[in-house]
């Protein structure tokens, strides 16, 4: 009895429930029109096709639970993606893919410090920093380097983007799909900051952050190492995605990942992640995600023409912003009631 | 002599759609040789992002600047027309390329008829399906002027000269949005709910690698095709694996020659009479398009395959 | 004065143009209960962070037990035993109360993983100390302003301190939870742990401080023994005048009510609530902080409209559905917190004070009439003595009693017939308080109808015409003042 | 107050600095009447765009719906100026007001929209805003396929790309207008005051008595009203419409905006700053297409650059203040969501 009322308190407080529930619904439309959604190899399409936008999507969460907000993600992906590409394609590199990753690692974190730099220790608003670093990132990578599409990559990361855990076959169409090793790297990831933020003190003080800055400052969190940190961590989260993509793509192109920002964003929020910071998920974050990538990758599946598209995205993206955000309102007000009946009894 | 100095005065700008494609880093490499050879003021500029607005906004900083000629690729006929108009009004040469419907130019130059080019693609896509089968067409976005031209050519070569296969009309055209994930996700959708699709017509030089990339994957190796606009060496592998029969192109090096050539004799005031000769290959014996006096047309384009992919050196 | 557990010595801190400390040196022994008053803005809360490390001192240096300190972080004064809790407890509306209690400790042991289990045990150990039961799982900001400072106080007390400082800790608690703290105190002075808090209610300060310091714009004024001081004294050192009492005697009260309540009730909050105000009289409704008062405020000015009953204005039905609402009908309501519901902190004090009238200080189509603003700004700072070099300064930079000039000076703006006031005086000093008082008396003279909801005690039995007190929701008696006192309301409230 | 003055005296100086600059190297080329008039007849579409998005941003909020906006108004206005067109290819002479005024009726509830996501929906404003953005070009899409609408008479874009006297571009004289309408509005009347104090906190405004509700339609119907207005310009200086026109515009605008001195949380910034950011901008790109060697994509690094250095500038000068906004109350959270 009192465990289940508990238990019920618990999921009444999350909205992981509801955007479920919603994703349910939309993946039972889509099988029923086209009888393909949870065929083997869509659902392993589906997954790799998760891979890159989860990565961006656990950084942005990190960044909105922080109380902040990021949009120089993708240029900044993009910049360390392809400074490496090219620096291996320079160097001739015919090693493993290790060496991509690691240097896009420290790409990675230098340009997370820079943001870190600002936002943590200057203390400047989130999105003008990321706004201005962002334009920074794209005017080295498109200037500086004076980038343009690599359509030759170095031999190690095409074959490690080519191989696979396992290969689904559709036993009907007998269409084929691979689940690329980059899976295991999104894992792992995952599970990372799952842990970072549910184990560790330096996760519980991102939200710690995210809920009242001057009380984690008081507390003793150190909050501008915390923030600097925690922009590096996700600098490397976003370069690690920009290189798999490239991987997986065979090739480096340095701005067909601009503009996904606002896509991401829009998951992170329709998992329930609190715009102002302090309050959400991973899992949240996670289902909310899903169901972005899901509608961008079945609207030929849901049969729906080219010219509409965009407004299906739109509906969308209101459609369950809204919903998630009559559910953060509803869920405070019953909260309020919970107490302050508590209080009276 | 009087010639080479009266020439080495004139400022002539080159503008393509943008900058970061290899199309266009590639004409960039024919502007930058010409400049060298001549030793003209030639010089390309392209816009950041590829955008309408912000290539029309370019060309009016030129105007401002007063060069002496601008050669244009067209992100947007529709909106460039004005701002070339204010060009010509200025008195500046204009010469487009890829623009066969502009008004406001001296000349456009055509490495061939869109139409042509178009229907030669599907030549190469029916080649492949063996003549037969249910296939669609993927643009780089339907806002996109010259990709639709060709698909709607190619779809009308296919229902004059090839009654076996089929345009697939739940989804007759795709985009890609000139990006080679979007085209590779959209082509394994559309074989997966259209099991008997069996060929994609490209257009943009990111659709037929992209598509390739799904019918490796899928495994319908030699049993989907593709066929679309790609530059040599990029597609080099996609081409000997067999995944790729044949793609086609034309030097984007040689049209940006072209144009500044032709924008030379103009403003050295030389009068244009067919057959034109630019001196530059392919472009030396150009014709006017039936019933107009500003088009251009070249002969031909090239096919690449596994056999010729190495002989461009691009 | 090595033995001294906490000195300071020539602190001196400013702000932009203010100069919030001068030379303050004061010390404290180990185990000393010790009350640090002093008026709105004169320096309490600053010397408070200075002590904890927020603000770095511009001169001056800190001891603790004679070791030396130039500037420390919160982690030195935490690692050195010093404890805050502050005026907004610091505490974490998004996270549960268990992490609320347990973070500090883990933080001082320098932990850098987080054991769920040790948490809820150091949580579960924290309340007990305070003999209070509050849901582990709960988030934070859903609590009440009393839950929110039992988890900072409980929070303090865990890591071993030897110095616990509480600014204005009693200002949101009901008179039971202040004799719990007391009693938490001396219990901690048993321990030899010594605490110095600030105050502004004198029967406290003489209930359980044994030594005091008072502070004046910034200058330690007077400390001491508070054996060898009287109230007259004490607020004379405070605020450098007399104070003589003056209970409130309704005069001309019209004979039909203003505002009249008919079995008003609100859900889960109060019910059969029925009263009624008439021009010229302050009412004052008091109870327990989950009593039902706040909300009963609330529903008066439209926040949480009622949803059972009526209310009455001029005996004609209302439904008061939101401020505006409240507003047309002449309701003006000066919040209980000041600061999230009161004030623009960093909009100027002009703006503040117009904001709710603005629409009638226009030329026409909307257009500001800057004259007739700036009129009206003068007019309330002089009659309010609202003390500030110019009204354009962001109202942030003012003290408490000031700020809540500036509140109740927005609502005499609309020159409203009825004003409710929540706690009109919270954290005010007692200058500024009786001051507004003052106010508060000449406007019910002028034919203004007055309720204050409030639980300091003396206040509303001074101010107060009639005591209405409310207990779990209801209305249980009325009372007038003449014939009561502190002890008879309580044994209603509790 | 006197804090957004040292923001403006920073753009002053950048603007001075980089008109020294293009003066010593590039004089002749740049130093021309024709150079100003068209930088003049270029900044006006996305400039009127900005203002909007500052309005929001002062509330506290934003608007990433702008360019969907214009295009859908201008795409609409396209397709009746075809209609209108007569068979000489003139136009009646009510036509050119007509427009205008559809398409701030179209602008106008269009931001209405926007504003009924945040007033009544309680979505967060940059998601409502992506959303409805989306949406809006989503709608152009499925009207037009995608094509441009053109061929409408010529007559719209003479009169637009018109000069007055032969010197004043209209579109800068629309741009005039408008940010003046607007300085107007937030400096000089009631609803400006109303709006920094909601953008301040949404919450004591509504103890104050305002109507948060009607005060957020109003600003994103303005907003709308801008992008709109913004549409009819591109409409104008493209002779023609499209759903992709200036999509960069979107995250332009914003830059723009912060980098006028506009805070993101709302309730301070100030028009002249955001002026000034347009102006700076506008100078630094035309000034950029001087320099035939300096590839084009060294602007966005300058942009970026500029923002963030001004934003420090304004750290070191103002951080003297407070460590942090210091709450010194209870229930000082941003947990007063009701
Ligand atoms: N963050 C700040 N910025 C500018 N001035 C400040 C700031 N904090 C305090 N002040 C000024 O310093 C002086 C002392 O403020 P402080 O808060 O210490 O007074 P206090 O004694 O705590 O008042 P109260 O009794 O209302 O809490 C006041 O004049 C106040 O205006
Ligand atoms: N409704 C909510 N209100 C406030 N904060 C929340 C809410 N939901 C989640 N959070 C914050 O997000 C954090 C992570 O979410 P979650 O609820 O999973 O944490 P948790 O309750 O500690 O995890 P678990 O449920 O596994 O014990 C929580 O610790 C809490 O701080
Ligand atoms: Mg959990
Ligand atoms: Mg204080």
């Amino acid at each position: 009895m009192d465990t289940t009322r508990t238990l019920l308190k618990k999921l009444s407080r999350r909205n992981e429930p509801y955007i479920f529930l919603v994703l349910l619904a939309l993946c039972l439309l889509i099988e029923f029109r086209s009888g393909q959604f949870f065929s083997s190899n869509n659902l392993v399409d589906i997954a790799s096709a998760l891979i890159v936008p989860g990565l961006f999507a656990i950084g942005t969460f990190l960044v909105i639970i922080s109380g902040g907000i990021d949009v120089s993600f993708p240029a900044l992906a993009s910049l360390s993606m392809y400074a490496t590409t090219k620096y291996l394609l320079d160097i001739n590199y015919q090693g493993g893919v290790w060496a991509a990753i690691l240097m896009a690692l420290v790409i990675g974190a230098l340009l997370g410090a820079f943001n870190g730099l600002f936002i943590g220790y200057f203390k400047l608003p989130a999105l003008i920093v990321t706004l201005g670093s962002s334009s920074v990132f794209k005017g080295i990578m498109q200037g500086a380097l004076n980038s343009k599409q690599l359509t030759i990559i170095p031999s190690g990361m095409r074959n490690w983007g080519t191989s696979a855990i396992f290969t689904a076959r559709n036993p009907v169409s007998g269409l084929t799909s691979r689940m690329p090793v980059a899976f295991i790297a999104f894992v792992i990831v995952l599970l990372f900051v799952f842990f970072i933020l549910k184990y560790t003190m330096f996760g519980r003080g991102i939200y710690a952050i995210g809920g009242s800055e001057v009380s984690a400052h008081r507390a003793g969190f150190n909050v501008v190492r915390t923030k600097v940190v925690m922009y590096i961590m996700v600098g490397m989260i976003a370069s690690l995605a920009g290189v798999i993509r490239a991987c997986m793509m065979q090739q480096a192109h340095p701005t067909n990942m601009l503009g996904m920002e606002m896509n991401i964003i829009a998951g992170v929020v329709l998992g329930g992640t609190a715009i102002t910071g302090g309050r959400g998920t991973l899992l949240g974050c996670m289902l909310g995600t899903l169901l972005i990538v899901i509608v961008e990758n079945s609207m030929i599946l849901l049969g729906i023409p080219t010219s509409y598209r965009s407004v299906f995205t739109g509906a969308m993206i209101i459609i369950g912003t809204g919903i998630s955000a009559y559910q953060v309102m509803h869920m405070n007000k019953t909260h309020s009631k919970r107490t302050k009946s508590k209080e009276a009894a | 002599a009087g010639q080479a100095e009266k020439k080495t005065g004139y400022e002539i700008v080159v503008v393509p759609k943008d900058a970061s494609n290899p199309w266009f880093v590639r004409m960039k490499v024919g502007v930058d040789e010409y400049a060298k050879e001549t030793g003209l003021n030639v010089y390309q500029r392209g816009t950041a992002q590829i955008d309408a607005t912000l290539q029309a906004q370019l060309v009016q900083d030129l105007i401002a600047q007063g060069v002496d000629a601008i050669c244009v690729v067209p992100v947007d006929l529709e909106s460039l027309e004005p701002v070339l108009g204010q060009a010509r009004d200025a008195g500046i040469v204009v010469i487009a390329h890829e623009g066969a419907d502009l008004e406001n130019v001296d000349y456009d130059i055509e490495a061939f008829s869109n139409a042509g080019y178009g229907a030669f693609i599907m030549d190469n896509l029916a080649e492949a399906m063996g003549g037969e089968g249910l296939y669609t067409t993927m643009v780089a976005s339907l806002t996109n002027g010259s990709h639709n031209e060709w698909a709607n050519a190619g779809v009308a070569h296919q229902k004059a000269t090839y009654p076996k296969m089929k345009l697939l009309e739940q989804e007759p055209r795709v985009e890609s949005n000139d990006n080679g994930d979007v085209a590779y996700n959209v082509a394994k959708e559309l074989f997966k709910k259209y099991p008997n699709l069996k060929g994609v017509m490209g257009t943009s030089s990111y659709d037929a690698p992209g598509v390739a990339r799904a019918i490796q994957e899928l495994g319908l190796v030699d049993k989907a095709f593709t066929s679309g606009t790609g530059m040599p060496l990029d597609n080099a592998e996609l081409l000997e694996s067999g995944v790729v029969k044949s793609l086609t192109l034309w030097d984007p090096a040689l049209a940006g020659k072209a144009m500044i050539s032709l924008a030379v004799k103009v403003l050295d005031g030389e009068e244009i009479t067919e057959p034109v000769d630019l001196g530059v290959e392919g472009y030396t014996n150009m014709m006017f398009r039936k019933g107009s006096s500003t088009v251009l047309e070249g002969e031909g384009w090239i096919v690449i395959n596994a056999d010729n992919v190495y002989d461009f050196g691009f | 004065m090595s033995e001294s557990l906490l000195e300071t010595v020539g602190i001196y801190k400013s702000f932009v143009g203010v100069q919030a400390l001068k030379n303050v040196s004061f010390s404290m022994q180990p185990g000393e209960i010790h009350c640090l008053a002093g008026e709105n803005g004169s320096g309490k809360s600053t010397l408070i962070k200075v002590i904890s490390g927020v603000y770095t001192p511009d001169a001056g240096h800190i001891e603790f037990q004679g070791k030396q300190y130039k500037k420390i972080s919160p982690i030195d004064a935490i690692n050195n035993g010093i404890q805050v809790i502050y005026q907004d407890f610091s505490v974490f509306p998004n996270l549960t109360v268990m992490e609320n209690l347990a973070f500090n400790n883990e933080l001082a042991e320098g932990r850098r993983l987080v054991n769920w289990k040790r948490m809820k045990s150091i949580a579960e150990e924290a309340l007990s100390k305070i003999n209070v039961s509050i849901d582990l799982d709960a988030y934070v900001g859903t609590l009440s302003v009393a839950e929110k400072q039992m988890i900072a106080i409980s929070r303090a007390l865990m890591q071993d301190a030897r110095l616990i400082i509480m600014d204005e800790p009693t200002t949101a608690l009901t008179k039971k939870e202040v004799t719990n703290l007391f009693e938490i105190i001396t219990q901690l002075k048993a321990q030899g742990i010594a605490t110095l808090f600030v105050s502004h209610k004198l029967n406290e300060v003489f209930e359980i401080s044994e030594r005091f310091t008072i502070l004046r714009s910034g200058e330690v004024v007077a400390s001491g023994a508070t054996s060898d001081l009287d109230d007259r004294k004490f607020s004379f050192y405070m605020t450098g005048r007399e104070f003589e009492k003056r209970n409130f005697k309704a005069e001309n009260v019209s004979k039909n009510p203003i505002f009249r309540a008919e079995k008003a009730g609100l859900s889960n909050h109060f019910s059969d609530i029925s009263f009624s105000l008439r021009q010229g009289e302050i009412i004052g409704i008091t109870g327990l902080l989950d009593s039902g008062r706040t909300e009963l405020a609330l529903s008066m000015f439209g926040v949480r409209p009622i949803d059972k009953g009526t209310f009455f204005v001029d005996e004609k039905p209302v439904s008061i559905r939101s401020p505006r609402d409240a507003i047309n009908y002449d309701i003006g309501y000066v919040p209980e917190d000041r600061l999230s519901e009161g004030l623009f902190l960093s909009q100027s004090i002009a703006d503040n004070i117009v904001i709710s009238k603005i629409d009638q200080l226009t030329k026409k189509a909307g257009v500001l009439d800057k004259e007739q603003r700036s009129k009206e700004v003068a007019r309330w700072v002089e009659n309010l003595a609202i003390a500030t070099p110019d009204a354009n300064n962001a109202s942030q930079t003012l003290s408490g009693g000031n700020q809540q000039r500036i509140v109740l000076a927005k609502w005499l703006a609309c020159n409203p017939r009825i004003l409710v006031m929540n706690g009109p005086t919270v954290g005010v000093d007692i200058g500024s308080k009786h001051d507004i008082h003052g106010i508060l008396h000449d406007l019910a003279k002028n034919g203004i109808g007055i309720i204050i909801f409030s639980d300091d005690l003396p206040e509303v039995i001074e101010n107060c015409s009639r005591i209405l007190v409310m207990k779990n929701g209801t209305i249980v008696t009325e009372l007038s003042p003449e014939n009561t006192d502190e002890k008879m309301i309580l044994s209603y409230m509790l | 107050m006197y804090r957004n003055d040292r923001h403006l005296w920073r753009l002053v100086l950048m603007i001075v600095l980089w008109l020294l600059f293009m003066a010593i190297t590039r004089f002749s080329k740049f130093y021309s009447m024709i150079n100003f008039q068209t930088m003049a007849a270029q900044f006006p579409e996305f400039g009127i765009m900005s203002l909007g998005v500052m309005l929001c941003m002062i509330t506290g909020g934003i608007d990433l719906s702008v360019v969907g906006t214009a295009n859908l108004t201008s795409i609409l206005m396209g397709f009746l100026l075809l209609r209108l067109t007569d068979a000489a290819g003139g136009l009646p002479a009510f036509a050119i007001p007509l427009v205008f005024l559809l398409a701030i009726l179209i602008g106008g509830s269009l931001g209405l929209f926007n504003g009924l996501l945040v007033s009544k929906f309680h979505i967060p404003p940059i998601l409502a805003t992506m959303g409805s953005g989306e949406l809006f070009t989503g709608i152009c899409l499925a009207m037009t396929n995608g094509n441009a609408v053109s061929k409408f008479s010529r007559t719209y874009a003479k009169t637009i790309n018109n000069r007055l006297f032969d010197l004043i571009p209209v579109q800068l004289i629309i741009f005039i207008v408008m940010a003046a309408l607007i300085w107007f509005l937030i400096s000089k009347t009631v609803f400006g005051t109303k709006i920094y104090m909601l953008g301040t906190n949404e919450n004591v405004a509504k103890f104050s008595g305002l109507n948060i509700d009607s005060l957020y339609l109003k600003t994103y119907m303005l907003s709308g009203i801008c992008a709109a207005l913004g549409g009819m310009i591109m409409l104008a200086n493209y002779n023609s419409a499209r759903a992709d026109y200036g999509t960069v515009y979107t995250l332009q605008c914003v830059l723009i905006v912060v980098l006028g001195g506009v805070n993101p949380s709302g309730g301070r910034g100030r028009i002249s700053g955001v002026v000034l950011a347009i102006i700076l901008l506008r100078l630094l790109e035309t000034g950029l297409n001087r320099f035939p060697r300096i590839s084009s994509y060294y602007i966005s690094l300058i942009w970026g650059g500029v923002l963030i250095l001004v934003m420090v500038m304004n750290y070191f000068t103002e951080h003297k203040k407070v460590v942090f906004q210091e709450p010194t109350h209870p229930t000082l959270q941003k947990e007063t969501t009701e």
